[in-house]
């Protein structure tokens, strides 16, 4: 069970600023571990990112995003207390959903 | 600032009971869904294949799009990337970096009021280009610049 | 011999008569403490813990050994140093860059028996091409202008880098050569780096 | 006669010593370098600022953090206890805000000093009933793995965040620890006869780009606190105080220190109580 997201959503004025932490290891598949064996690929491929029941934003992942991705986004059109859900996917068909509402 | 650390989601039974909802299609299960994942573009072994499987043909440079990264990365495992498009009705963003294995790192589709803008943190092996290229009316638009990728550390 | 066994003699005496008053006994404690609370890991075995002589000395003078003491010490250390027995003291410079550049070696987590690093650049500049230097040693860059013009300058650098101790009992730099560290070899490849009118540290 | 002169010069060498022990070592000034080098380290120092503020403001610590403040809040362990409920960082059982910044502390219930790590791997055992040499097994984060203590230690940290450094010097206990701990981190020994002090007793001084705070002064001492436990960019892991003292050790070319033993609750005790004052930033982001 893949670890829960971090999600920090503020209005500063009339944009919100979207910043969102996710737990995942972001396996290459060129690491080699301790042993020496390859570690296979294991990487986030699609995500968004829905405001007030709107996809605001769809973002498509390779293996060079860094490991414990952070991605920050900004949108105009959205209100304190509009709700945040951001989803993603990865290679293995691993899933995580969360959710916070705009302070 | 603690106050938003509390608005965070943080229960796993909460988002499973979340994803039981997506699962029952009681949350609008089309707006959930991405699109597939462009398998050619990703897994292309240079810029030029990762710009044909995108579709982008050859993009032109454009002042209008801001790129921000270090001169000298701290750590290649984390480098912090902005991309910034000033081109009216900006779609799409994507981040190449040129000498990674697999150069495209990530691609942004913006919709209903999000502002054509992202950051990430890319991995990089070495010292190379980063690019960055945009979308809008369905023409393609480029910036780079390099980042330095630095020995640190105590030689070991 | 009888100048190698003196300063050991005497480091051993030392620890065994040093009333713990005599220095605070936090010393003591903070010894027996360590001993306690440490376990060997890879190759850093237990035995690491235990000072040698010059170590005690240096330890309990704040490094700062009484003149005397320091210079029969020194001498000691000097008249440990073996040297190439062809005579030659200069080897490859570049050979002597590239293990100049590695700071691998001794820790517990790297493999025991692999090559060891000169650890150089961790510490001194010498290369104006090597930007990522240390400085916690003086900067090494044009040292054959700098010193090359003193007497036995070959032989000097190589002691030096065999047993940094036999200059200044307490200097911060490794013993290479008497920890057999470094062999023959490198040192030489070393001391090239230093002194070769070709080598980068001197363009 | 011969017994007579070693005995003459050990005389020498502690008195020398009674000598050498009190003065400080004089503030050495970075060593002059070619103008190309300065330049180069300046302008590399000043573009890592830059992203700084960045990297900090969203730093994957926040991720361990958040694990950390629900595996505090839940009932576990054999004893089926939640720390919230039992545990006592020195300001009242169950209290976080602001205990970070004042350990290492004596803690009479288990006659020890103790820094935070410490502190709650001694909850985790005498509270909820984990037993210590399961902890000690694996007590640090992997590319595969990070343990429960570094969540919980993230957590605590994170609940310090720009608070002062406070570690009580003035309780006896702690100030004979302080003592033992700058004894340890004078100690040379080892192949390449280091000490602690030997990359962090002096001001100015770098191994290869890397800056050595001087462990000695405040200001340096916090450098050696601040970003601790820190999320590490090179494996991407969370790493903890005690792992950064094992880390110094490893690369003195000395034997492992016991994990949450007393030798690293000193070296913290001298460390953290040098840095007195200070402001900690909370958890931080490591190179």
């Amino acid at each position: 069970m893949a670890d829960p997201m971090k999600i920090r959503a503020t209005m500063k004025g009339d944009v919100a600023e979207i910043r969102i932490l996710m737990a995942h290891p972001m396996e290459t598949g060129q690491r080699k571990d301790a042993a020496g064996n390859a570690v296979p690929p294991h990487f986030i491929q699609t995500m968004t990112v829905e405001v007030g029941g709107k996809k605001v934003v769809e973002g498509h992942v390779g293996t060079s995003v860094s490991r414990n991705p952070v991605f920050g986004f900004k949108m105009k059109g959205a209100k304190v207390g509009d709700k945040v859900v951001v989803n993603w996917v990865d290679n293995k068909g691993d899933k995580r959903t969360d959710e916070a509402a705009i302070a | 600032m603690n106050t938003t650390r509390r608005t965070v989601l943080k229960s796993a039974t909460a988002s499973g009971v979340l994803a039981g909802l997506i699962g029952t299609g009681a949350l609008r299960p089309t707006q959930v869904l991405a699109a597939e994942w462009n398998k050619a573009a990703f897994e292309a072994k240079d810029t030029a294949g990762a710009l044909k499987g995108m579709g982008a043909g050859a993009p032109s440079d454009s002042k209008d799009l801001i790129l921000r990264v270090p001169d000298i990365a701290e750590n290649g495992a984390v480098v912090p990337v902005d991309v910034v498009s000033n081109i009216p009705n900006t779609s799409s963003i994507w981040i190449l970096v040129e000498k990674n294995p697999q150069p495209l790192s990530a691609s942004f589709d913006f919709a209903n009021g999000a502002l054509p803008e992202v950051s990430a943190r890319l991995k990089m092996g070495q010292t190379s280009l980063v690019k960055a290229i945009a979308k809008a009316d369905g023409k393609f638009y480029t910036a780079q610049k390099e980042v330095k990728v630095t020995v640190g550390g105590c030689g070991g | 011999m009888k100048n190698n066994i003196l300063p050991a003699a005497m480091a051993t005496l030392l620890l065994i008569a040093l009333p713990a008053a005599a220095e605070g006994d936090y010393r003591a404690k903070a010894i027996a403490v360590i001993k306690k609370d440490f376990q060997p890991r890879g190759q850093a075995s237990i035995d690491r813990l235990a000072e040698d002589g010059l170590q005690a000395v240096c330890n309990r003078t704040g490094n700062k050994p009484p003149e005397g003491v320091g210079k029969a010490m020194e001498a000691d250390q000097l008249a440990n140093v073996k040297y190439p027995a062809d005579g030659k003291l200069m080897g490859d410079w570049k050979a002597g860059e590239k293990l100049a550049q590695s700071g691998r070696g001794f820790t517990w987590s790297d493999k025991p028996g692999l090559p060891v690093g000169g650890n150089c650049y961790n510490c001194h500049q010498i290369s104006p091409k090597e930007t990522s230097f240390g400085t916690i040693g003086p900067s090494l860059y044009q040292f054959l202008k700098l010193r090359g013009t003193q007497p036995d300058i070959q032989k000097y650098v190589y002691s030096k880098i065999y047993n940094a101790k036999a200059y200044n009992l307490c200097s911060d730099m490794p013993r290479f050569g008497h920890i057999s560290a470094l062999g023959e070899k490198q040192i030489k490849d070393l001391v090239a780096l230093l002194l070769d009118p070709e080598s980068p540290a001197n363009k | 006669m011969k017994q007579n002169l070693i005995g003459a010069l050990c005389a020498i060498v502690i008195m020398g010593g009674a000598f050498a022990q009190t003065p400080k070592k004089p503030v050495a000034k970075p060593a002059a370098q070619t103008a190309p080098a300065v330049e180069a380290k300046d302008a590399a120092t000043i573009e890592f600022e830059k992203f700084r503020a960045e990297m900090e403001d969203s730093n994957p610590a926040e991720l361990f953090e958040m694990k950390g403040e629900e595996q505090w809040k839940t009932k576990r362990g054999p004893k089926n206890v939640a720390l919230a409920e039992s545990c006592d960082l020195g300001l009242g059982i169950g209290k976080v805000q602001g205990a970070y910044v004042k350990m290492p502390r004596y803690f009479a219930d288990a006659d020890a000093v103790m820094d935070a790590e410490r502190r709650i791997v001694w909850c985790m055992v005498e509270k909820q009933g984990f037993k210590f040499d399961d902890i000690a097994k694996k007590p640090f984060a992997n590319a595969n793995f990070t343990p429960d203590i570094t969540n919980l230690v993230t957590y605590v940290a994170s609940h310090s965040r720009n608070m002062k450094i406070a570690v009580p010097l003035k309780e006896p206990k702690v100030r004979e620890a302080w003592e033992i701990g700058k004894e340890i981190a004078a100690y040379r020994a080892g192949p390449y006869d280091f000490s602690c002090n030997t990359c962090h007793g002096t001001d100015g001084k770098r191994i290869r780009m890397q800056n050595l705070p001087n462990l000695s002064t405040p200001a340096g001492a916090m450098k050696g606190v601040q970003g601790w436990p820190g999320y590490r960019m090179t494996g991407g892991v969370m790493l903890t105080h005690q792992w950064r003292m094992g880390d110094c050790f490893r690369q003195q070319r000395f034997p492992e220190p016991k994990y949450a033993s007393d030798a690293v609750a000193y070296l913290l005790t001298y460390m953290i109580g040098n840095a007195n004052g200070q402001v900690y930033k909370g958890p931080g982001i490591k190179r």
